[in-house]
């Protein structure tokens, strides 16, 4: 076992500079740079976000939010005129695209051995410090939709199993589908429509993670806080995710609840739920329990796009999106790098958390 | 020989100012209005930057409220500019430098005095570091600035390109103080949440990033009793409030989060005002007149193209795209049709040319399409609201059946070489899908083989840039006073490199025409010779003109309130509207927010 | 091989299964007739009578000018003139008064010219353009029953179509990419050692590559189109069951019967489909029909951001998203969650029933 | 007065089948008396097992049952879980037939033994790690410091049967129910058990059903025997009547029937089938998260025999000693070192091809057979496999050619469409027995093929043993505990004792002159001698 975790971490390296080799010749057939994005930015395009956001018929839009009056009469003025020829050139050099690839390749892993990740082309802010800053929400929404996640769903499960084909059974299943089938965004916004909006109740913030003035409160009160701002983000983020949790719960325990060591169980005479959770648990639940290391570490890419926009939530899911869709190269690698990482390491821990569900399971080639 | 150097308080491209020396306050402004309270609106997104002068993050709304220059506009005038920092300014007649008396009690808002030091760091700063567009455009067109004395400052600008707005060019630039710079080793090209010292009538008062902005008054701005600044900056607080949703955005203004909105959302104002604080009035929803000029937003044909070579095909291809159907259907009747580059002014091409038009469309004879100069100016075809007007589709039929794409057997329209005329229109926002599909529908009942291709921005920027388009959504933003930045989107030269002249329209004609307009001495020779450029260019069809609202349609809590006549040019919500504390704390007390 | 008995007894189990079965016969009715839903929802008729020749427009094209019209391109059948030449057999006075004309000739009892047109039950496509009384999105009424969408077109015939479309590529897809995922997970888990070792690194690899760029990329070289993106979406998706189905496969070999099955010789192919995959199935069964709805809401997030099918084109995905830029529309999100919704509990309940046709120690009573 | 621990009252039992119900025990009576021994003999499926079950209300769920139980003056049937979790275990305990199925693959069997500690004696920690080991040395498991951190899959049967034991012993019930509890015994650790058991009995005055096809041992132990067949109880009555007066014709048969004498020698042609040379099976003992190698067990440490076509031999030896891992060992089935020799063929330089013949030639009847048998296929599939490998046969005599083997191994042809779950062990182990001999292979390994059978039965299985050895000239390999048994059916002996042997001789010389004192006690214990 020993050799076989050490070979794991050493194949890591080749497996690392596959991703970010891949990663590298795909963008050069990228249509459309973070020049072409910035160019867009210029022309006053649509924010990219509209796509997700809902948007506008006019593409003029933005004029009063951006600009009070007497200070519009120069920039207007200036972007009425266009862009200047060489400009481009100056971003190219700027980027770094005056390079041929190969040098950046090799600059950029140089850099990355020694986990030096840059900066983004967008913002004066190292990669790392940019991740840190969207730490906050995706944790925040990933731990408890998470944790919302399996609690509900494992015991809901074992109870479905046990009572397979009952009136219980049938009205989860029935509810569990409706909570996966409704669209997550439109779930989303009747929430914030019904429970934070003008038209009904006012009962919970709009957006944010915390109120204005979230550091003068006392620890209690922090926290209340906290959690009434992400109360309904978690729950309109988790509501899909019961369905197939429960159901591979409860679909694994029918296939263990009615074997030979579950009777051997019962007949030492200990209560249901120990029998279901000790025994028949672990027995049922390899997957899940396997997948552990993967939802702690979906616990910090809790990203979810649609989710983060719609109660303005600042996560890695935006950052994500728009830093793919911005060309935004350095905060693309980076994470790339610091997830892949991440999740490599995972991927092993996940490993021998197989052999520790169940000793028999090996790693080793069966052929006698 | 010593040239004659005009002085003045102000200066406007043609010389005519409307406020005189000595005025007292600005017209539009209600010199009494009371001071207080505070105004919210909202924004879209997020920030992480309270540095709108470098490329790098995103700025806050309004994060150039800190910085003023030595000049500023007004509302109710195109293109005047008084002195606001600067007393006064010097020129010659032809304009060619021009000096700054500054006010020697200009202050930033950290009390050090603001001079003439401070206005050139400001330009070297802008020159060597600004934003690119800044930086080109300050290099084109200053040569050098020397400081005379401390409060005086002088801008020399480049022999050989047109100077009647060069001086109010160089006084908008925004003045940077030169100490906190240099003291706090700032990087202006950097992106950074802290934002530099300025010397506007507002200062940072506290900021959420990613949610709330605010702004508050400076109660030691040094010019606030300057008469152009007579009631205005009005409120205490300006707070903005950052949604990443617009339907998230809705709903925070139904709640009260904030209080100030400007719908830009047809569907919704038609649909979405019903809620409980419209039907307790507590807010108002109303339309205020806008003399906003039109953006010019088209279809742009590319004229790159061979198919799209014949005029014929182009006023085809226009006759099929139903604005009153759209209007009626998709827009609840809201907005109102563009026709000219200079819509909703009174530059735009009207009719028949007159006699000052012909004046100067006449030598062009030769170079212009046939008919321009007997026939009413080209406008776009109006349908009836049915989405297919057969009236139109028969024009069009016979125009393509003209052009030689005839309708083959299978319903598609061919040329004598057997292709299809292939029409893709290539679309990079959500929005505009529900305007393409019809069109597109249109197009295919006339048998063109249409396509509409949505794509994202980086890659439909890409396809701009190299001109692989057939037809696009673009804007042809045009000024007041038009000037060199025409040639950029009509001009000859610039049609193979320049990505605004989508088009991609080479024409003699118009390059004349433009130059005739750069030339124009008064106000009055611009506005024929603009209307001439307008009707040649329209005469093209290179562009299916869409639509524009000519009304801003606001909705607020009612405690706002705006003088009676408000200036064609700025609504001037954050400019010069007061509350009613009366008002606002009637409301606050009945809980509306 | 076919063994008769024991599949008997399984599709018998499956049968007394009363929620499975029906939900598989609903679900393969509503299929089969969303497979013609040219006949069921058409902006061309069925059938014309034109004088005295019978005309189909769903087959084929027609110019107007077979009408007696003026164009040469395709019949405008939802026009007032062109059903105004059909039935009245040409007249020249359908350009100026086609209602008074229709009316008139339907009065007409006996006349061999009078033509009729028969429409599809609801006479839209999914692209059909609706002209409305007032603004699209338009609430349901007695012409459209679901409404129109923003674009002004009938939603039902957007569904009808969309059904079509999105359960088709999501089948195809989930069985794509299921089958290349199962095989390689068994594979990966049964034998073990390099083969795992290095079947696990490509997967990282395809794994953290952006399906987005590779969408872009091809986008850009190609047109999208449904077999396109069918291809590219079993690309990524392939790798969802790699994981689960190798972790059961690492366990399950390690069974006395496999053991067993070894001993006789089975081959390991025999051994890996007969003997693990049916004890190894749970997750797999549980999630497939998640991954079928996952499937047509990765080309909902795909329409998102522009690089699904072409916008014209009725998926189901459009259909969710049009629902939340019109909130004053809640017929779009309920005709969208309705569709997911009853498609989503219809696959949970049939693949229950496999489940359970499959468990020796399922009683049915 | 008489005090009844239970007594049973008209109790029926069937199953349903989807649209059938199928009736497995009928209108069952009978009586246990505080402190004694009852002994539930009968042919394999007969109900025992059933009958023991429904004591507890551990059918399975599609068991309908009928009748009343009264344990300790209360009706146990209908009794609600609540009641039931206070009676099982404590009052009540459990040993299953089958214990390698019975124990929790994924828990140490500390922690099984120690859960009943905790559950009914609230011990903890040392206490309850010092009881285990106190449980587990009585049930004669060597080394247990050592084992107790060892998962099932590592233990052998016998071990594992001997876990079980300690499992239900430990809570010192009032009532144990022992279901073929010594099968995978040989005979001094068996007697040590039934020591053990009677020490039991006497001092906490328990009360034992007995569930059994060793007559022997049901002589030795119970009060009263219960003679079932077909779901009937046909005899019951004094252990003493029973056996001098048996009434019933089965029970007189099952008197008589015990495997006698030795094998007659069949000719043999000379080829040597199997050769090994220096067999060695070593478990790496693993410990902690990271797995490292702490040790090894030697489960096979250097064994060499030869053995040639038509023979048999048998292998006996102590629980544990190694002999499941021999077999497995030449059948590819289990990492090992040194040569095997297959027809004078080294099978560790097979390809792919002599693989394949390989496993047609050779086969095995596996120790657990429950686990054997792929739990979602049916018998028909399970026992057509190897003919669909090795033999291609049309559908009909496919299914001819299984009934055949069923009906000649004791079982029903209507089973064939059955899952393996709804069969009685001893059902299970004809199950595994016929799909092995369906192949008709050279070399057959049999793993105590016949502990769960009845006498009857395995007579008959041993007849159709013997008969196919003749007249296909095969080779077995025959693992038993049973001395009886082994010496009827092998030409040759090899005793093993922790993975080494250390004795091996022809049949009856080693019967006659044992070698050594371990097989002199196998011998003496057996009653052989
Ligand atoms: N997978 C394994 N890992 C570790 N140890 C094992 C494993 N399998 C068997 N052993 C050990 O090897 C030894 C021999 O086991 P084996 O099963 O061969 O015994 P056996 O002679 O068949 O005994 P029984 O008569 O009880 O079946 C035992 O001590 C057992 O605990
Ligand atoms: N789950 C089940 N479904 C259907 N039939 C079953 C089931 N379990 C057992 N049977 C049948 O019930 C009968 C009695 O089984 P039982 O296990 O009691 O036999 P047994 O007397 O213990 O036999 P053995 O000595 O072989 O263990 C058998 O014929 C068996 O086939
Ligand atoms: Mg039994
Ligand atoms: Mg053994």
């Amino acid at each position: 076992m020993i050799s076989y975790i050490l070979r794991r971490l050493i194949l890591i390296i080749p497996t690392l500079f596959g991703i970010i080799l891949i990663n590298f010749m795909l963008i050069q057939f990228v249509p459309g740079g973070p020049i072409e994005q910035i160019l867009s930015e210029i022309q006053g395009k649509d924010n990219i976000f509209d796509s997700i956001a809902g948007s506008m018929e006019n593409t003029n839009a933005q004029s009063l939010l951006d600009e009070k009056s007497n200070n519009s009469f120069s920039e207007k003025y200036i972007g009425s005129r266009g862009l200047p020829e060489d400009f481009i050139l100056e971003l190219e050099k700027q980027f770094g695209f005056d390079k041929p690839p190969i040098e950046r390749f090799f600059n950029m892993i140089w850099n990355y051995i020694r986990f030096d990740f840059g900066e983004s082309y967008f913002r004066s802010i190292s990669v790392i410090d940019l991740v840190i800053e969207k730490l906050p929400v995706s944790i925040s929404l990933g731990l408890w939709t998470t944790l919302l996640a399996y609690f509900i769903s494992i015991p809901l499960g074992i109870r479905k199993a046990v009572n397979d084909g009952s009136k219980f059974d049938t009205w989860t299943s029935g509810a569990i589908i409706i909570g996966y089938a409704i669209p997550g965004f439109l779930f989303a916004i009747l929430l914030l429509v019904l429970f934070s909006g003008g038209s009904f109740l006012k009962i919970f913030p709009l957006r944010g993670l915390t109120s204005e003035g979230w550091e003068d409160l006392s620890l209690i009160g922090k926290i209340i806080d906290y959690f009434w701002h992400i109360s309904l983000p978690v729950l309109a983020s988790s509501i899909a995710g019961f369905a197939t949790l429960t159901l591979l719960t409860k679909n694994s325990f029918l296939d263990e609840i009615n074997k030979q060591y579950v009777l051997t169980a019962k007949a030492k005479g200990i209560s249901e739920n120990k029998v279901l959770y000790n025994h028949i648990f672990r027995n049922a639940m390899l997957i899940v329990i396997a997948g552990f290391p993967g939802a702690f570490l979906s616990v910090f890419f809790g990203a979810s796009l649609i989710i983060e926009t719609i109660f303005s939530l600042d996560g890695l899911g935006r950052m994500g999106f728009e830093a793919t869709v911005a060309r935004d190269y350095p905060v693309i690698f980076a994470t790339l790098y610091v997830f892949g990482l991440i999740g490599l390491v995972i991927g092993i821990i996940s490993d021998l958390m197989y052999v520790w569900v169940d000793p028999r399971i090996d790693f080793e080639s069966r052929e006698y | 020989a010593e040239e004659q150097v005009i002085i003045a308080h102000g200066i406007s491209t043609f010389g005519d100012l409307k406020y005189k020396n000595n005025f007292k306050h600005l017209d539009y402004v209600n010199p009494s209005a009371p001071k207080g309270g505070e105004v919210s609106i909202w924004a879209f997104g997020s920030f992480d930057s309270m540095h709108p002068y470098t490329t790098k993050g995103r700025s806050g709304s309004l994060s150039s409220i800190f910085f003023e220059s030595l000049l500023t506009g007004t509302s109710d005038e195109i293109d005047s500019a008084y002195g606001l920092v600067a007393e006064s300014l010097e020129y010659p007649k032809d304009r060619s430098w021009v000096i700054f008396n500054m006010r020697p009690e200009a202050r930033f808002s950290d009390g050090t005095p603001l001079t003439a030091e401070d206005v050139l760091f400001s330009f070297n700063l802008l020159k060597d570091k600004g934003l690119p567009s800044f930086r080109a455009v300050i290099e084109k067109e200053i040569e050098d600035v020397i400081i005379i004395n401390p409060h005086k400052i002088k801008f020399t600008f480049k022999t050989g390109i047109p100077t009647r707005d060069l001086p109010a060019s160089a006084g908008s630039l925004p003045i940077f103080s030169k100490s906190y710079y240099e003291n706090s080793g700032a990087d202006f090209e950097a992106s950074t949440l802290k934002p530099a010292i300025g010397s506007g009538p507002y200062i940072l008062d506290t900021m959420d990033v990613g949610q709330t902005i605010i702004y508050k008054r400076n109660p030691d701005y040094w010019g606030s009793n300057l008469p152009i600044n007579k009631g205005r900056n009005n409120f205490d607080s300006i707070r903005i409030e950052y949604f990443a949703d617009y339907n998230a955005a809705f709903e925070g203004f139904k709640g009260g989060s904030y209080t100030f909105r400007t719908e830009y959302m047809s569907k919704l104002w038609a649909t979405g005002y019903d809620f409980p604080a419209i039907e307790k009035k507590w807010v108002t929803k109303t339309l205020l007149p806008s003399g906003d000029m039109a953006p010019g937003q088209s279809f742009i044909i590319n004229l790159r193209r061979e198919k799209f070579e014949d005029v014929k095909v182009r006023k085809a291809l226009g006759l099929m795209f139903n604005f009153e159907w759209s209007n009626k259907t998709l827009f609840y009747d809201l907005y109102a049709r563009i026709n000219s580059f200079w819509e909703n002014s009174d530059m735009s091409a009207t009719s028949f040319p007159s006699t000052d038009e012909l004046n100067i469309l006449k030598p062009l004879k030769n170079l212009l399409p046939e008919g321009v100069l007997s026939e009413n100016v080209a406008s776009a075809a109006v349908s009836s609201t049915k989405q297919l007007d057969r009236k139109n589709l028969r024009l069009a039929s016979k125009l393509l059946d003209e052009a030689g794409w005839e309708v083959g057997d299978d319903g598609l329209r061919k040329n004598n070489k057997g292709e299809t005329l292939d029409v893709e229109i290539l679309n990079d926002s959500q929005a505009f899908t529900r305007i393409i599909e019809p069109f597109i529908e249109n197009l295919k009942a006339l048998g063109v083989n249409a396509k509409h291709t949505k794509i994202d921005n980086a890659q439909m920027t890409e396809r701009e840039r190299s001109f692989d388009f057939d037809i696009i959504v673009g804007n042809f933003p045009m000024s007041f006073t038009p000037g060199s930045g025409l040639k950029q989107y009509f001009g000859s030269e610039t049609a193979d490199v320049s990505i605004f002249n989508k088009a991609g329209i080479k024409s003699e004609a118009i390059d004349t025409l433009i130059e005739i307009v750069m030339a124009a001495e008064t106000r009055e020779d611009l506005k024929v010779s603009v209307r001439a450029l307008d009707r040649i260019l329209r005469s093209y069809y290179f562009w299916i003109p869409q639509w524009f609202k000519n009304v801003h349609t606001v909705a607020y809590y009612d405690f706002y309130e705006h003088p009676k006549n408000l200036p064609p040019y700025d609504m001037g919500l954050l400019d010069f509207w007061w509350m009613n504390e009366q008002k606002y704390t009637e409301l606050k007390s009945k809980g509306a927010f | 091989m076919f063994h008769s008995y024991l599949s008997k007894r399984r599709i018998q189990n499956f049968k007394s299964n009363k929620r499975a079965f029906w939900s598989l016969i609903i679900f393969c009715f509503l299929f089969f007739i969303s497979i013609f839903s040219e006949f069921l929802a058409n902006e061309r008729p069925l059938i014309i009578k034109y004088k005295d020749s019978f005309y189909f427009p769903v087959f084929s094209f027609y110019s107007e000018t077979t009408f007696g019209g003026d164009f040469k391109t395709e019949a405008i059948y939802k026009d007032i003139e062109v059903q105004c030449l059909i039935i009245s057999g040409g007249k020249e006075e359908c350009w100026d008064f086609p209602e008074k004309i229709i009316k008139e000739t339907n009065n007409i009892t006996q006349s061999s010219d009078k033509g009729w047109i028969i429409w599809a039950p609801i006479p839209y496509s999914y692209n059909t353009i609706n002209d409305l009384d007032g603004a699209a999105p338009s609430s349901p009424d007695y012409q459209h029953w679901l409404g129109t969408d923003d674009t002004s077109r009938d939603v039902l015939a957007r569904i009808v179509y969309g059904f079509r479309l999105s359960v088709f590529f999501a089948i195809l897809v989930t069985l794509i990419s299921s089958v290349i995922g199962i095989t390689a997970g068994a594979i990966q888990g049964y034998f073990g050692g390099w083969i795992d070792l290095s079947f696990q690194r490509l997967i990282e690899v395809w794994g953290a590559t952006p399906s987005l760029y590779i969408i872009i990329i091809v986008a850009a070289i190609w047109q999208m189109n449904f077999w396109l993106l069918v291809f590219l979406m079993s690309l990524f998706s392939w790798t969802a069951l790699v994981g689960v189905v190798r972790a059961e496969f690492l366990r399950a070999r390690n069974f006395e019967y496999v053991r067993a099955a070894r001993a006789l010789g089975v081959s390991n192919y025999k051994i890996m489909s007969r003997h693990i995959l049916p004890n190894a199935m749970v997750a797999t069964l549980t999630m497939l029909p998640f991954i079928v709805t996952g499937a047509i809401g990765s080309l909902a997030a795909l329409d998102f951001i522009g690089y699904g099918l072409p916008a014209s084109y009725p998926s189901l995905g459009e259909l969710t998203l049009q629902a939340k830029n019109n909130l004053q529309a809640p017929w779009l999100g309920f005709s969208a969650f309705f569709t997911f919704a009853i498609m989503l509990s219809l696959l949970v309940f049939i693949f229950e029933g496999i489940r359970d046709a499959f468990d020796p120690r399922k009683i049915f009573k | 007065m008489i005090d009844n621990v239970l007594s049973i009252r008209n109790l029926s039992i069937s199953f349903q089948e989807n649209l059938t119900t199928n009736t497995v025990l009928f209108d069952s009576n009978f009586d246990l008396q505080r402190g004694s021994t009852l002994s539930l003999v009968g042919e394999s499926g007969s109900g025992k097992s059933i009958t023991s079950l429904s004591i507890v209300s551990l059918l399975p769920l599609n068991a309908i049952i009928k009748g009343s139980i009264i344990f300790n003056k209360k009706e146990l049937i209908g009794l609600n879980e609540n009641e039931l979790q206070k009676i099982r275990g404590n009052k009540i305990s459990f040993i299953f037939q089958e214990p390698m199925t019975s124990l929790n693959p994924l828990h140490t069997i500390e922690k099984q033994i120690g859960e009943s500690l905790t559950f009914h004696q609230k011990l903890f920690g040392k206490e309850k790690r010092n009881k285990v080991i106190e449980l587990l040395n009585k049930v004669k498991v060597a080394n247990p410091e050592l084992r107790l951190k060892d998962y099932p899959h590592q233990l052998s049967g016998g071990q594992k049967q001997r876990v079980m034991i300690a499992m239900a012993l430990a809570n010192k019930p009032d009532l144990l129910i022992a279901d073929e509890p010594t099968t995978s015994l040989d005979v001094t650790i068996e007697k040590e058990i039934i020591d053990l058991l009677m020490e039991l009995k006497r001092t906490e005055n328990m009360s034992i059903i007995f569930i059994t096809h060793n007559l022997r041992i049901v002589r030795q132990i119970s009060d009263t025997v219960c003679v079932m067949q077909n779901g009937k109880i046909i005899e019951k009555g004094s252990t003493k009547d029973i056996f001098q007066f048996p009434k019933t014709k089965y029970t007189q048969e099952l008197l008589k029937a015990s495997p006698k004498g030795f094998k007659d020698r069949i000719s043999t042609d000379k080829t040597k089938i199997l050769k090994l040379e220096e067999l060695k099976v070593w478990f790496p003992i693993k410990r902690g998260f990271l797995r490292r190698i702490k040790g090894f067990i030697k489960a096979v440490n250097k064994i060499s025999f030869e053995l040639l076509r038509g023979e048999t031999l048998g292998i006996v030896g102590e629980s544990g000693s190694g002999k499941t891992s021999v077999a497995l060992a030449i059948l590819k089935l289990i990492n090992s070192e040194g040569s095997i020799f297959f027809k004078n063929q080294n099978i560790r330089k097979y390809k792919k091809i002599d693989n394949l013949a390989f496993r047609k030639h050779a086969q095995i009847i596996f120790q657990d057979p429950y686990g054997s048998l792929s739990p979602k296929m049916t018998i028909e599939e399970i026992i057509g496999e190897g003919l669909d490998v090795h033999e291609k046969r049309n559908k009909q005599e496919r299914f001819e050619m299984i009934c055949d083997i069923l009906v000649e191994v004791g079982l029903e042809k209507n089973m064939v469409s059955r899952y393996p779950h709804e069969f009685s062990g001893g059902q299970r182990q004809r199950i595994a027995i016929a799909r092995a001999l369906i192949l008709k292979p050279t070399l057959l390994i049999l793993d105590e093929p016949t502990s769960a059978l009845d006498v009857s039965v395995q007579l008959q299985v041993v007849e159709l043993l013997k008969s196919l050895q003749k007249k296909y000239s095969l080779t077995y390999i025959f693992i038993s505990h049973d001395m009886a048994l082994i010496r009827s059916v092998s030409d040759k002996i090899i005793v093993m004792k922790d993975g080494v042997v250390i004795e091996q001789n022809i049949t009856k010389k080693l019967f006659s002159s044992p070698g050594s004192l371990y097989t002199r006690n196998l011998i003496h214990a057996s009653g052989l001698k």
